[in-house]
């Protein structure tokens, strides 16, 4: 829109023009009240994109308090671009996930794209090298084109920006159900490396200092995204929808180095990211941090289009582009470094002490709102929460049991479910090697990283079981932290922290904010009980389409630190002989399970249930059976049950295993209950982990021959396959159904 | 049997990384005459001649030559530029 | 024996060469960026990979553009030993020091996995510490890796046996399944897997090290022989 | 200033994997009448008028914007196809 046609001040009020924006009567209300008079039309979308759910947490806030966000090792939790944790040796890891649901749905390979370039840049505008590249996904059922479609794509989107920028993607995870057709789900996260002196802060201090602005130009894609983002998914979205953000990986390559030569020099005062709200919220949170304010002369924004409004250019969010405030008078040192880049730099304001944004264009004043009522004073809404009916009822549901006659089949049919199966389709397409650390690639329980020069390593896994949490959303929470730190820990590593994102429907309908509420009351629990502090992460909510919400889908991202590369374990059983050890008993899990949604299409009952304490000492018991080098392979049991977990430990092998089964069969086969292990020993070891282990009870061997054997105590055989057979099942069956034509 | 050739570029608007990144490195070779560049793609189909020719290479392009998202099409047919 | 890995605006494999020059094999080693008029300092040239200049239009074709492209040639005419790895290769390719051209995968998606070669010349400066034959494990991770030339270049590469690896199981679909060439002077080798990720058991195989063993060997060789 | 059109497309006898897919792609969508496809790149240049315009252009063609060896160009000067 050209200066011309925007309404006026008055126009704005009576037309209501704000409210296109997002912005409801009362908050139009409360700026009206923060300015003493009406906001123009600059103003008014400078509050709509700083309020809007996506940057303020509005709807959120209450919530995220509960987090312990705490813990011996925390550097930095939540409020900076991403968490630092300390990792020793003067050194620290830095983490954080985001969320890129909406853009996706809309163009998913720009979308994921996009979405690695912007967690990308949270890490390194902190200082910090990043490492690796995790992402989460959710689609659909892979059989409709469309849903197929998003799922190509989002991969591709994936692999041609961190493949280019060469982030090594090591990890994450795929799920596919019906919640998410319309709503595909798309998080990533970004770990960094750094030294404790390298840490850099969002900050705009010193009044008089410089404002420099460094990387792509601005244009119109993307304006209002992150208003967007704070909306369901309609038809409406098609024509509402901002003009697509292409990512430029080659750019932000440049900009990834020249920042991380830019946070050792001196003259650098604070550094952040031009993300959502683009060059809004990165000047208004870095003053608002400071207690400062700053002043701007839009004419001097480099700018892609001809005849960019205020509007447009503060509500762009163009990618691949960084905010610096830098000492008044050595700019040049900052200038040079960003031209050996390639990188085009320029001056665009100053800081001031009046807590202020003041923006010039045309040599007229655009702009003049004070910054924390952008970046602190967002209203903050507690929404009412209503437990559903039908929780109440499935708390009363006798359990639903499996209908198994043939073992072998039903694990077969198991290991092709797509979430089950092997995800070598798409993380073939990530270049997860990359900067050669990755000690444990992609396939194993957590992905590991080697620490270079030093001896130990970092582990890194994503987590998120959203039928539980449809079922029941507090257990369904606690699970997540509980299956995250098994995964963490059965690399060998101790779980130092978390970041999350946590996708939901829209929070303004009751039972959805129980189900934001719920959970996060699991989430809480167990990361205190655990020792997993959250120090970052991001809320995405409206997740619905016409059909519903999808699950309540918190995905945690857990780094955990493996102190000495000797303790690296994987999932796959190492050589013939080895003692094989089940810890824990099923019970009767079956609700949420993936066989309950592969025989009945659907999940019901009640979710698994969860001890904690159990949970903690288990966790300790098996690191340090590992720490003291007792375990040869460590698997947890997750989606499918111990079946599935016991058939995946022979994948790659070329092993089998001969295992006896007590109790209950089909519980213990394909039960989903919790704080469940797989490990394998060597003989010579088994003594000591048993008195380390005390839960592990003695279940059968890795044998030569490759070849999946159960049997009941009486020695009944229950199943016996070949492993190499399971194996092509569940490797074939992704790329089967996405080649297959529906 | 007839040639159709299929232009796809990107809509007004969206980034072209590819076409500045060229462009660059044109001035750079020492072509400072060029004053930008856009990249998109260019597909040439052989197709049966048959009833609403024009109607289905519309719907193919909509449909899987271009994404309609980001980009725009135009085609001609006859003889194909090579 | 003293390395330069060039750096191009994108390149993202220079660390890793660098390190496997460094730590790997020992030796001294430094990055060299584009803009450097003259690499006559090194008697080792390296193209690491990544994506120069983003792989806009094709990889590799703005790179061999960079100014430091033109003493590479100079050196490579000399005889010094160039090695192009993935996008490096790539590079070697636009610029005509290699024959033949890259195009996208056959399955045209990325590729990433440790890959099974086989050692189809032994005898060069840069695979003399192999075995004929030798089957070995190196990693690849590409999207355009799949080779063409035509049938006469192909024949030439053949007569010559400047074909020095190729893939066992030949995914991208490279003409003859190859995966690594020498021109026909020897000193100049290009090949789309990464022995620099192959050098440390610790990511999964060493394999890659005898390339650099290989080539430091030959420069021994040949300082003893001039000195 | 000139508006250049420049179309590079496969050599004769070079695979053309994409195009190849897309034939299957169309086939499989119901597009019978596609009988082949090929692909290649459509690039626009904005470019200020001089001496040697056409020598200038093919040159650039084949210095960076084709690859001869696998690939051959055409152009047209004038108003742009978008
Ligand atoms: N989207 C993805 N990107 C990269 N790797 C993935 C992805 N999805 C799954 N993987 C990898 O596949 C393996 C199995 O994943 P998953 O079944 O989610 O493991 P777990 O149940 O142990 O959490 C893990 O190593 C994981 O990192
Ligand atoms: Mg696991």
């Amino acid at each position: 829109m050209s200066l011309l046609l925007e309404p006026s001040a008055e126009q704005i009020e009576q037309g209501k023009v704000y409210q296109e924006m997002g912005v409801k009567d009362e908050e139009f209300e409360m700026i009206k009240k923060i300015l003493g008079r009406l906001p123009n039309y600059t103003e008014i979308g400078l509050f709509s994109v700083m309020w809007s759910e996506h940057c303020s947490y509005k709807h959120s806030k209450a919530q995220l308090k509960k987090f312990p966000t705490e813990g011996e090792h925390v550097l930095q939790g939540p409020g900076e671009g991403a968490g630092i944790i300390d990792i020793g040796d003067e050194q620290a890891v830095v983490f954080k996930m985001e969320s890129h649901n909406h853009p996706s749905a809309i163009e998913p390979y720009q979308g994921a794209a996009t979405g690695i370039g912007g967690i990308l840049r949270d890490v390194f505008s902190m200082g910090a090298r990043p490492v690796a590249i995790m992402n989460s996904l959710r689609f659909g059922e892979l059989v409709k084109p469309r849903v197929k479609y998003l799922f190509e794509e989002v991969v591709a989107g994936i692999a041609g920006y961190g493949n280019c920028i060469g982030v090594p993607t090591v990890g994450g995870e795929v799920q596919f159900d019906p919640s998410y057709e319309g709503n595909p789900l798309v998080n990533a996260m970004c770990v960094g490396l750094i030294d404790h002196k390298d840490i850099q802060k969002g900050i705009a201090s010193g009044a008089g200092n410089t404002v420099i602005y460094v990387g792509a130009s601005t244009g119109k894609d993307g304006i209002h995204g992150a208003t967007f983002a704070s909306e369901e998914i309609s038809d409406e979205s098609e024509s509402k929808r901002p003009s697509v953000q292409v990512g430029d990986p080659f750019m932000e390559k440049l900009l990834l180095e020249a920042c991380l030569e830019l946070v050792k020099c001196d003259s650098l005062v604070g550094i952040q990211d031009m993300g959502a709200a683009g060059l809004t919220s990165s000047s208004a949170e870095m003053a608002s941090k400071a207690g400062s304010g700053i002043e701007m002369n839009l004419d001097t924004v480099p700018q892609r289009e001809l005849n960019m409004s205020p509007y447009e250019m503060m509500l762009s969010e163009s990618q691949e582009r960084m905010l610096l405030v830098v000492k008044q008078g050595e700019e040049k040192e900052i200038h040079d470094i960003c031209s050996h880049w390639g990188l085009h730099s320029a001056e665009i304001g100053r800081v001031i002490d009046e807590q202020r944004l003041v923006l010039w264009h045309g040599g007229e004043k655009v702009a003049d709102v004070p910054v924390d009522a952008l970046a602190e004073d967002a209203p903050v809404y507690h929404p009412e929460s209503r437990e559903p009916e039908a929780f109440r009822k499935r708390q009363e549901q006798k359990a639903w049991r499996p209908d198994v006659s043939d073992v072998k089949e039903t694990l077969t049919a198991l290991l092709k479910q797509p979430t089950v199966a092997s995800k070598e389709w798409v993380y073939d397409q990530y270049d997860y090697m990359v900067r050669t650390n990755t000690a444990v690639q992609p396939g194993s329980d957590a992905a590991v990283l080697r620490v270079r020069g030093k001896d130990k390593a970092l582990a890194m896994t994503t987590d998120c079981n959203a039928r539980y949490l449809g079922l029941d959303p507090e257990q369904g929470g606690k699970i997540v932290i509980a299956e995250a730190s098994r995964n963490i820990i059965c690399s060998g590593g101790l779980p130092l922290g978390l970041t999350d994102c946590l996708n939901y429907g829209n929070p303004e309908k009751p039972e959805i904010y129980w189900q934001f509420e719920k959970s996060i009351d699991g989430i809480t629990e167990a990361c205190k009980t655990l020792e997993t502090p959250v120090i970052g992460g991001n809320v995405s909510l409206y997740n619905e389409t016409q059909n519903g919400a999808i699950y309540p889908t918190p995905v945690v991202g857990m780094v955990g630190l493996i102190k000495e590369l000797a303790h690296i374990t994987t999932q796959e059983f190492k050589q013939a002989g080895d003692a094989v050890y089940i810890i824990g008993e099923a019970g009767e899990d079956f609700g949420g399970s993936e066989i309950q949604e592969m025989q009945t299409g659907s999940i019901d009952g009640r979710a698994p249930e969860l001890d904690l304490e159990t949970e903690l000492h288990r966790q300790r018991s098996v690191l340090e059976a590992i720490q003291k080098g007792l375990v040869q392979s460590a698997h947890d049991v997750s989606e499918g049950g111990l079946a599935v977990a016991v058939a995946e430990s022979t994948f790659g092998t070329g092993l089998g295993a001969e295992i006896v089964i007590n109790g209950n069969v089909m519980e213990e086969l394909f039960a989903e209950t919790q704080s469940r292990y797989v490990i394998s020993v060597a003989r010579e070891n088994q003594e000591a982990f048993e008195q380390i282990v005390t839960d592990a009870k003695y279940a059968g061997s890795v044998t030569e021959e490759a070849t999946l054997h159960l049997s009941k105590e009486s020695g009944e055989t229950i199943l016996q396959a070949s492993a190499k057979e399971l194996e092509n099942a569940w490797k074939g069956a992704i790329p089967c159904l996405v080649k297959s034509k529906a | 049997m007839v040639n159709v050739q299929v232009y796809v570029t990107l809509k007004e608007g969206v980034l072209d990384p590819q076409g500045s990144t060229i462009e660059n490195a044109l001035q750079t070779m020492g072509y400072h005459e060029v004053a930008s560049v856009q990249t998109g793609k260019y597909i040439e189909l052989e197709i049966e001649e048959g009833n609403d020719l024009e109607a289905r290479i519309e719907e193919m392009c909509e449909k899987l030559l271009s994404n309609p998202v980001i980009e725009d099409y135009t085609y001609t047919i006859g003889k194909g530029v090579s | 024996m003293k390395f330069a890995v060039i750096v191009f605006p994108g390149s993202n494999c220079d660390d890793d060469m660098y390190y496997a020059i460094q730590e790997g094999l020992g030796e001294p080693v430094d990055k060299v960026w584009y803009t450097e008029e003259s690499v006559a300092d090194y008697d080792g040239i390296f193209l690491p990979g990544g994506f120069s200049y983003g792989d806009y239009l094709r990889s590799g074709a703005i790179a061999r553009f960079a100014p430091v492209m033109a003493s590479v040639v100079e050196q490579a005419e000399k005889g010094k030993p160039v090695l192009g790895v993935c996008n490096g290769f790539q590079v070697l390719l636009e610029a005509g020091l290699l024959p033949g051209a890259m195009q996208r995968n056959r399955s045209l998606k990325f590729i990433c996995r440790p890959a099974r070669l086989v050692v189809a010349n032994h005898e060069t400066g840069f695979t003399s510490k192999y075995e004929g034959e030798e089957r070995i494990t190196i990693p690849v991770a590409h999207g355009e890796g799949n080779y063409y030339c035509d049938d006469e270049t192909l024949r030439d590469l053949q007569t010559n046996s400047q074909i020095v690896f190729t893939y066992e199981d030949n995914f991208n679909g490279s003409k003859e399944a190859i995966a690594g060439i020498v021109n026909k002077q020897g000193n100049v080798m290009g090949m789309m897997p990464h022995p620099e990720r192959a050098t440390d058991q610790i990511l999964g195989s060493d394999d890659g090290l005898k390339i650099f063993q290989s080539i430091l060997k030959q420069w021994r060789k040949s300082h003893v022989l001039t000195t």
